[in-house]
């Protein structure tokens, strides 16, 4: 076995056990707004998990994976309020529209790296929210359009979203256990290496794109199916901002971090309402400290603690090995 | 009919000429040297053979093909290995993992990348960073992985641009042995080098650029003594 | 009525529940452990407005303030025996946010009545958890007719409608003289855009020879200018601005700047009601003068006994001149201690029972609720509005030239130009 | 005339767009990475322009400067805190420069906009003009007293700007610094004083831009969003790391704005921007100034 699909299959494994504890929360939790707040928390992670394919394990710093969310949204939004279709017709077609879209500017962005790629991809999130404030004929505005419930029973939306959750996640798991996975670390890494190394750059790059983007589409599909209304707000610029923290505070490229990272926020997002009027500002120094401080995120703190406990990996500390190379 | 052409190839950065009307022709099999002044163009003409640059004028058949405009992923898998001058690697991958990232590119199953990666691990002598990120590996270390990763596919012509630079006496012998077996196993072999001594031990066949233009090319003893390449080497003679 | 409260439902102490109960006290923060209320402990009613951006927090300050005094006041007495306590969330002008806040307040809180949202689309998410939950909803502020439309019996409106108010606006302009062209701007909002469309339908009807258009512009927008332009240079009789702030405040300044208003050739209608906004002047300059604006409440319009005090204790408490959303804020309130004290219990049904048929003296009038479908339902239908002028810089909203009110001629004498 | 109107409207915007940009451009050319928090330095400068002048009734040149230095400091304290690590420590954190770069910067700009909301309360602000002259009139053209002031005193500043950039010695030392931190660090050169220096150029020039613009704007704490994501694209269209493609991105972009708003729509007035950023990184992603970075 190799030590990527090692780790990979060490983090799949755990986070396999943190969604079989997700599955057992209505056991026990029957208040609507606990459960709710759940859903929130695995839409978050859902979109958490197809920014960090993108930029956890392909290195390209997207800024608009809620604008595909809000892609998605606005797919099957429109279909059930222009054509009444239900969601059965309208979430794979937004699954489609936004796999589409991101396939086109995973393709047009594909010369484009760092900070040119971010500021592409918020250019084109801003445009797609201007578009859907604005084309108030087809998108109602600002104020979003109604959208029916995929289920007026919150239990039953909670599992769909979860089914959702774990199906995204086994999913990956098996991309980035094929040699696909490899691909995209090493185009992460170095991308001129990967091209001479006869990766077909522009290709993978591109499939990342759309993967991450349907996947995007497809929660933000789910997430206005749950709340009633899909609105311009889901494209926010702070929306993102909660993406990227939710895989930063998790661990950036692990399959575990993104997914425990987006509970964590919305959690905490939720927890410091108890704080009146500060909690936005409380959340915002929490997101700087962490990525000032801690950045190998949560999983990098908890797998530095147990190899210190069980020592596994004190026998060759890396920074030592690293040290002795330069 | 020869391997690798280069046909009147030439490219400019602003005004200046980096390339100037280069034709080159290998061998199948191959062991050459291409040496010169630091801004000869010698990594240029690497660029332009492995896609990473087009050329502005010209051609570079390869296999019996032209090359230009191919994706360097395409240009490396009909067999141009091309090893950069800053040692090129996926630094968050293991060692093991970079080979195998590399074999499963050239189009080995994984299994089979996973059998020459563990062969070529021993050969290189790197299995105590066997399971090391790429990143935390030394500079020779690092060299040797690139090298590793070159030969996971079965390259027709591989590209060594400065492979000797600034590496352990010993990491260096691995490396020459190394290359005198894949060659001997019919490899052919482009080594850009300043490093003289090196160069001359492994081939006699060089080619010597200067601004931009191939200056002269022969065996050992014609090329260093060809006033051209004299005067393009003066007040370079101490080669780093 | 069964409304075992999940919440307890959740804590109660078998060993398995108990766990669940830790299990989920782990899983979310400590903080979120909140006790529900005892039965003669004082009465919780839930706030969700808005505190922090991007929504409308200057508009969600003046509600909070509205609600704050009316418990005071009915505090004084209490209702019931016990007290009314606030609970307030934020909602960030975010429908989701509002969703979940109110969510929080129902189960965890575990208030009886909700109030003080002043957004529409926050409305339109929160009503439906309202529903599910059957605890009376007061929307304080929420213009959208599609709030109405959606015929939930817990969603009563004590405040004015969008249809309502192009339909007044237009009175008020088609009895003005020599007006030919009107250029109505409108904020890309269902509110913007519903009262810009709803004007022109009516001035279609009842005013056919004024040629009107309307434009929307980003409320996002911090630069106007170029509208501003094909403004001056198409020299229409009247502006109507249907905007909020801040966006409200910077295109009017930027209309005085290009000189459109004040002056002889062009009116300035202006539909949102901002005069009553406590930073009205500070922000506004030359562009008020002469500017007929649309609101709720003016100090000419009859106050009830309780309409006074709220008013009184606002300028005692935060030295300014109340707006319209202090009295929709505090009418909201007296409406649900109202309802309580009739039903004689917090009870949901008993709640919606009582308001379905209330006749309550509000602060500016007596207030009843329509049961006819539609836009209607469960609305105050006569919810008292007023045109006013102002003529000066720095006017006080008591000193303003009353312009009209419903049933009232537009008294044209008075108009200045 | 209208043409000539709609130019000058744009060029007056244009100035502050680019004394927006002209920061975030230089940060750019020092550190290789985006600032999210750029608007927040305008945000600051206009709040602190509105409540000295307007309510503590100072003299406005006082008020100004007072922008100018709370926004330099604010910069210079945020470059200590959370900038410094990208260029002090190696290894670790090369790799995730972009993403640490742009998270913290995100992270700041939500904390900034909070407190703002927090502490000054959601009420727009508004700062009294630099001139009592309510507009000028040329002929047909008539443009705001405050709007033409301040747009020359950017001018003026702008001008001042691009000389200590490009003339003076810190100035050299900046662009020494841009173009090879290493080598500039081997001269001799204090690459922390640079930075610092930059960051609180940048957000002493955010800052009076949001100054000059808080009569016609308004301060409030989300203020600085809109302007931040402009400075961007004119960053992007001048060229990363050029001065003066910053403040000729900046003067395209105004012009571009007020014929598009004009002619072509009103509500879609701040899309434009975007889609000329996407146009350009696409087709010419060194910008109009820049020079083509040199791959492999």
């Amino acid at each position: 076995m190799n030590a990527s699909h090692l780790r990979t299959r060490r983090e799949f494994l755990v986070s396999l056990v943190f969604l079989a504890a997700v599955a057992a929360v209505p056991l026990f939790v029957t208040s609507g707004y606990l459960l709710g707040i759940v859903i929130v928390a695995m839409y978050y992670a859902l979109l958490a998990i197809a920014w960090n394919l993108l930029a956890g394990y392909t290195g390209q710093f997207s800024l608009a994976p809620t604008a595909f969310a809000m892609i998605g949204a606005y797919g099957t939004g429109m279909a059930s309020y222009h054509f009444g279709l239900p969601p059965a017709v309208g979430v794979p077609i937004a699954i489609l529209v936004s796999a589409v879209i991101g396939m086109g500017l995973g393709r047009i962005v594909v010369p484009l790296r760092g900070p040119y790629l971010a500021l592409t991809t918020i250019a084109f999130a801003e445009i797609v929210r201007h578009v859907a404030r604005n084309a108030h004929e087809y998108t109602r505005g600002d104020f979003g359009m109604s959208v029916p419930l995929i289920s007026s029973d919150r239990v039953m939306a909670f599992y769909l979203m979860l089914a959702l959750l774990v199906a995204v996640q086994v999913g990956l798991y098996f991309l980035l256990r094929s040699h696909a996975g490899l691909y995209l670390q090493a185009i992460r890494d170095d991308e001129t290496a990967a091209a001479g190394r006869g990766i077909n750059v522009i290709f993978w790059k591109t499939v990342a794109f759309t993967v991450s983007g349907a996947i995007c589409g497809f929660a933000g599909a789910m997430y206005v199916h749950f709340s009633g209304l899909a609105s311009p707000d889901i494209g926010h610029i702070f929306e993102t901002g909660l993406v990227l923290a939710s895989v930063v505070i998790g661990g950036i490229g692990t399959m575990i971090g993104p997914l425990v990272g987006g509970f964590i926020v919305q959690f905490a997002a939720e927890g410091f309402r108890e704080f009146g009027l500060r909690h936005m500002l409380v959340f915002a120094a929490m997101v700087i400290l962490f990525v000032r401080f801690f950045r190998q995120g949560l999983w990098g703190l908890v797998k530095n603690a147990w190899d210190r406990l069980f020592g596994q990996g004190a026998a060759r500390p890396a920074r030592q090995v690293k040290e002795a190379g330069e | 009919m020869s391997l690798l052409r280069f046909e009147n190839v030439h490219k400019a950065f602003g005004g200046l000429k980096a390339l100037d009307g280069v034709s080159i022709s290998l061998e199948a099999g191959c062991m050459t040297g291409l040496i010169g002044p630091n801004g000869s163009g010698k990594t240029t003409l690497l660029n332009v053979l492995s896609g990473n640059l087009a050329p502005d004028q010209g051609d570079v058949i390869f296999d019996g093909r032209s090359i230009v405009g191919l994706q360097p992923s395409a240009i490396a898998r009909r067999g141009v290995g091309r090893m950069f001058q800053i040692t090129r690697l996926f630094r968050r991958l293991s060692t093991l993992d970079n080979l195998v990232t590399s074999g499963c590119a050239f189009g080995l199953s994984f299994h089979d990348a996973l059998d020459r990666a563990e062969r070529l691990i021993e050969e290189l002598e790197l299995t105590a960073v066997h399971d090391e990120d790429g990143g935390n590996l030394s500079g020779g270390q690092q060299k040797l992985l690139e090298f590793g990763s070159v030969f996971m596919g079965a390259p027709k012509i591989a590209v060594l641009d400065e492979p000797f630079a600034a590496i352990h006496p010993h990491m260096r012998e691995v490396m020459v042995r190394f290359i005198r077996e894949r060659h001997a196993e019919g490899h052919g072999f482009l080594i850009v080098s300043h490093d003289l001594p090196v160069v001359l031990g492994l081939t006699d066949d060089l080619i010597a650029m200067n601004a931009g233009q191939v200056v002269a090319r022969g065996d050992a003893d014609t090329v260093l003594h060809d006033p051209l390449v004299i005067e393009a080497y003066l007040g370079e003679t101490a080669v780093s | 009525m069964k409304r075992v409260s999940p919440v307890a439902g959740a804590l109660m102490p078998t060993t398995s529940k108990r766990i669940a109960g830790i299990a989920a006290a782990a899983l979310l923060t400590a903080g979120l452990a909140s006790p529900v209320a005892a039965e003669d402990g004082p009465i919780p009613i839930g706030l969700s407005l808005t505190q922090s951006p991007p929504g409308a927090v200057i508009q969600g300050e003046e509600v909070l303030r509205g609600h704050l005094i009316a418990r005071d006041i009915i505090n004084e007495e209490g209702v019931l025996d016990r007290e009314i306590e606030l609970h307030v969330q934020d909602s960030q002008g975010i429908p989701e946010r509002g969703r979940s806040a109110v969510e929080r307040l129902i189960e965890r809180v575990g208030v009886v009545a909700l109030s003080g949202q002043h957004q529409s689309s926050v409305c339109l998410a929160e009503i439906d958890v309202a529903n599910r939950h059957n605890i009376p909803y007061m929307n304080t502020n929420c213009w959208s007719d599609d709030v109405r439309a959606a015929g939930y019996p817990q969603v009563f409106n004590p405040n004015i409608y969008n249809s309502r108010v192009a339909e007044a606006m237009g009175e008020a302009i088609a009895q003005l003289e020599g007006i030919e062209s009107i250029h109505a701007l409108a904020e890309n909002t269902d509110w913007g855009i519903g009262q810009a469309e709803e004007l022109g339908k009516y001035l279609a009807e009842h005013a056919p020879d004024i040629a009107y258009r309307h434009d929307l512009l980003d409320r996002e927008a911090e630069d106007f200018t170029p509208v501003v332009q094909r403004i001056r240079s198409d020299q229409p009789d009247m502006v109507v601005a249907i905007m909020l702030p801040p966006a409200a405040y910077i295109l009017m300044n930027q209309l005085a700047e290009q000189g459109v208003v004040p002056s002889d050739d062009t009116w300035l209608f202006e539909g949102g009601g901002l005069f009553s906004y406590p930073d009205f002047w500070d922000n506004v300059r030359d562009s008020a003068v002469n500017t007929i604006f649309f609101d709720l409440y003016h100090p000419e319009m009859p106050l009830s006994a309780f309409g006074e005090r709220v008013r009184d204790e606002y300028v005692e408490r935060y030295d300014g001149t109340p707006s319209r959303l202090v009295f929709q804020a505090a009418d909201s309130l007296l409406l649900i201690a109202e309802a309580i004290r009739i039903a004689g219990s917090t009870d949901g049904d008993a709640m919606i029972e009582a308001l379905q048929g209330i006749e309550l003296e509000g602060s500016r009038g007596v207030i009843t609720f329509s049961d006819e479908p539609g836009v209607l339902y469960q609305q105050w239908v006569d919810t008292p509005y007023v045109t006013f002028q102002v003529t000066e810089l720095d006017q006080a909203l008591e000193d303003t030239v009353f312009v009209s009110a419903p049933g009232v001629e537009v008294n044209i004498e008075a108009l200045a130009r | 005339m209208m043409t000539l109107e709609l130019i000058l409207q744009g060029l007056v915007m244009g100035v502050f767009y680019a004394m927006m940009g002209i920061g975030l451009t230089l940060i750019f050319g020092i550190l290789k990475v985006v600032y999210f928090a750029h608007g927040e330095s305008f945000m600051v400068g206009a709040y602190t322009y509105a409540l000295i002048a307007a309510l503590l009734g100072l003299p406005l040149p006082i008020a100004l400067a007072s922008a100018v230095v709370v926004g330099a400091l604010l910069a210079v304290i945020v470059e200590r805190l959370l900038i410094r690590p990208l260029y002090e420590k190696f290894g670790d954190w090369q790799q995730m420069r972009d993403e640490y770069a742009i998270i913290v910067t995100f992270g700041l700009s939500l904390f900034l906009i909070n407190a703002a909301n927090q502490f000054l309360g959601p009420y727009p602000y508004h700062g009294p003009a630099l001139t009592d002259i309510a507009r000028f009139q040329f002929g047909d053209i008539i443009i705001g007293g405050h709007r033409l002031v301040a747009g020359l005193l950017g001018l003026l500043i702008l001008g001042g700007a691009l000389w200590f950039i490009q003339r003076s010695f810190w100035g050299k030392q900046i662009r020494a610094v841009a173009q090879n931190r290493f080598g500039a660090s081997i001269a001799g050169i204090d690459t922390r004083r640079v930075s610092a220096l930059v960051f609180m150029l940048s957000g002493g020039l955010a800052a009076l831009s949001g100054a000059l613009l808080v009569p016609l704007f308004h301060a409030q704490p989300d203020v600085g969003m809109v302007p931040a994501l402009k400075s961007f694209v004119i960053v992007v269209l001048g060229g990363m790391g050029s001065p003066i493609g910053a403040i000729i991105g900046g003067l395209i972009l105004g012009v571009l704005e007020s014929f598009g708003a004009f002619y072509v729509s009103y509500a879609y007035r701040d899309t434009f921007a975007f889609v000329i950023l996407i146009a350009v990184l696409l087709l010419r992603p060194q910008g109009l100034f820049g020079e083509r970075a040199r791959e492999v």
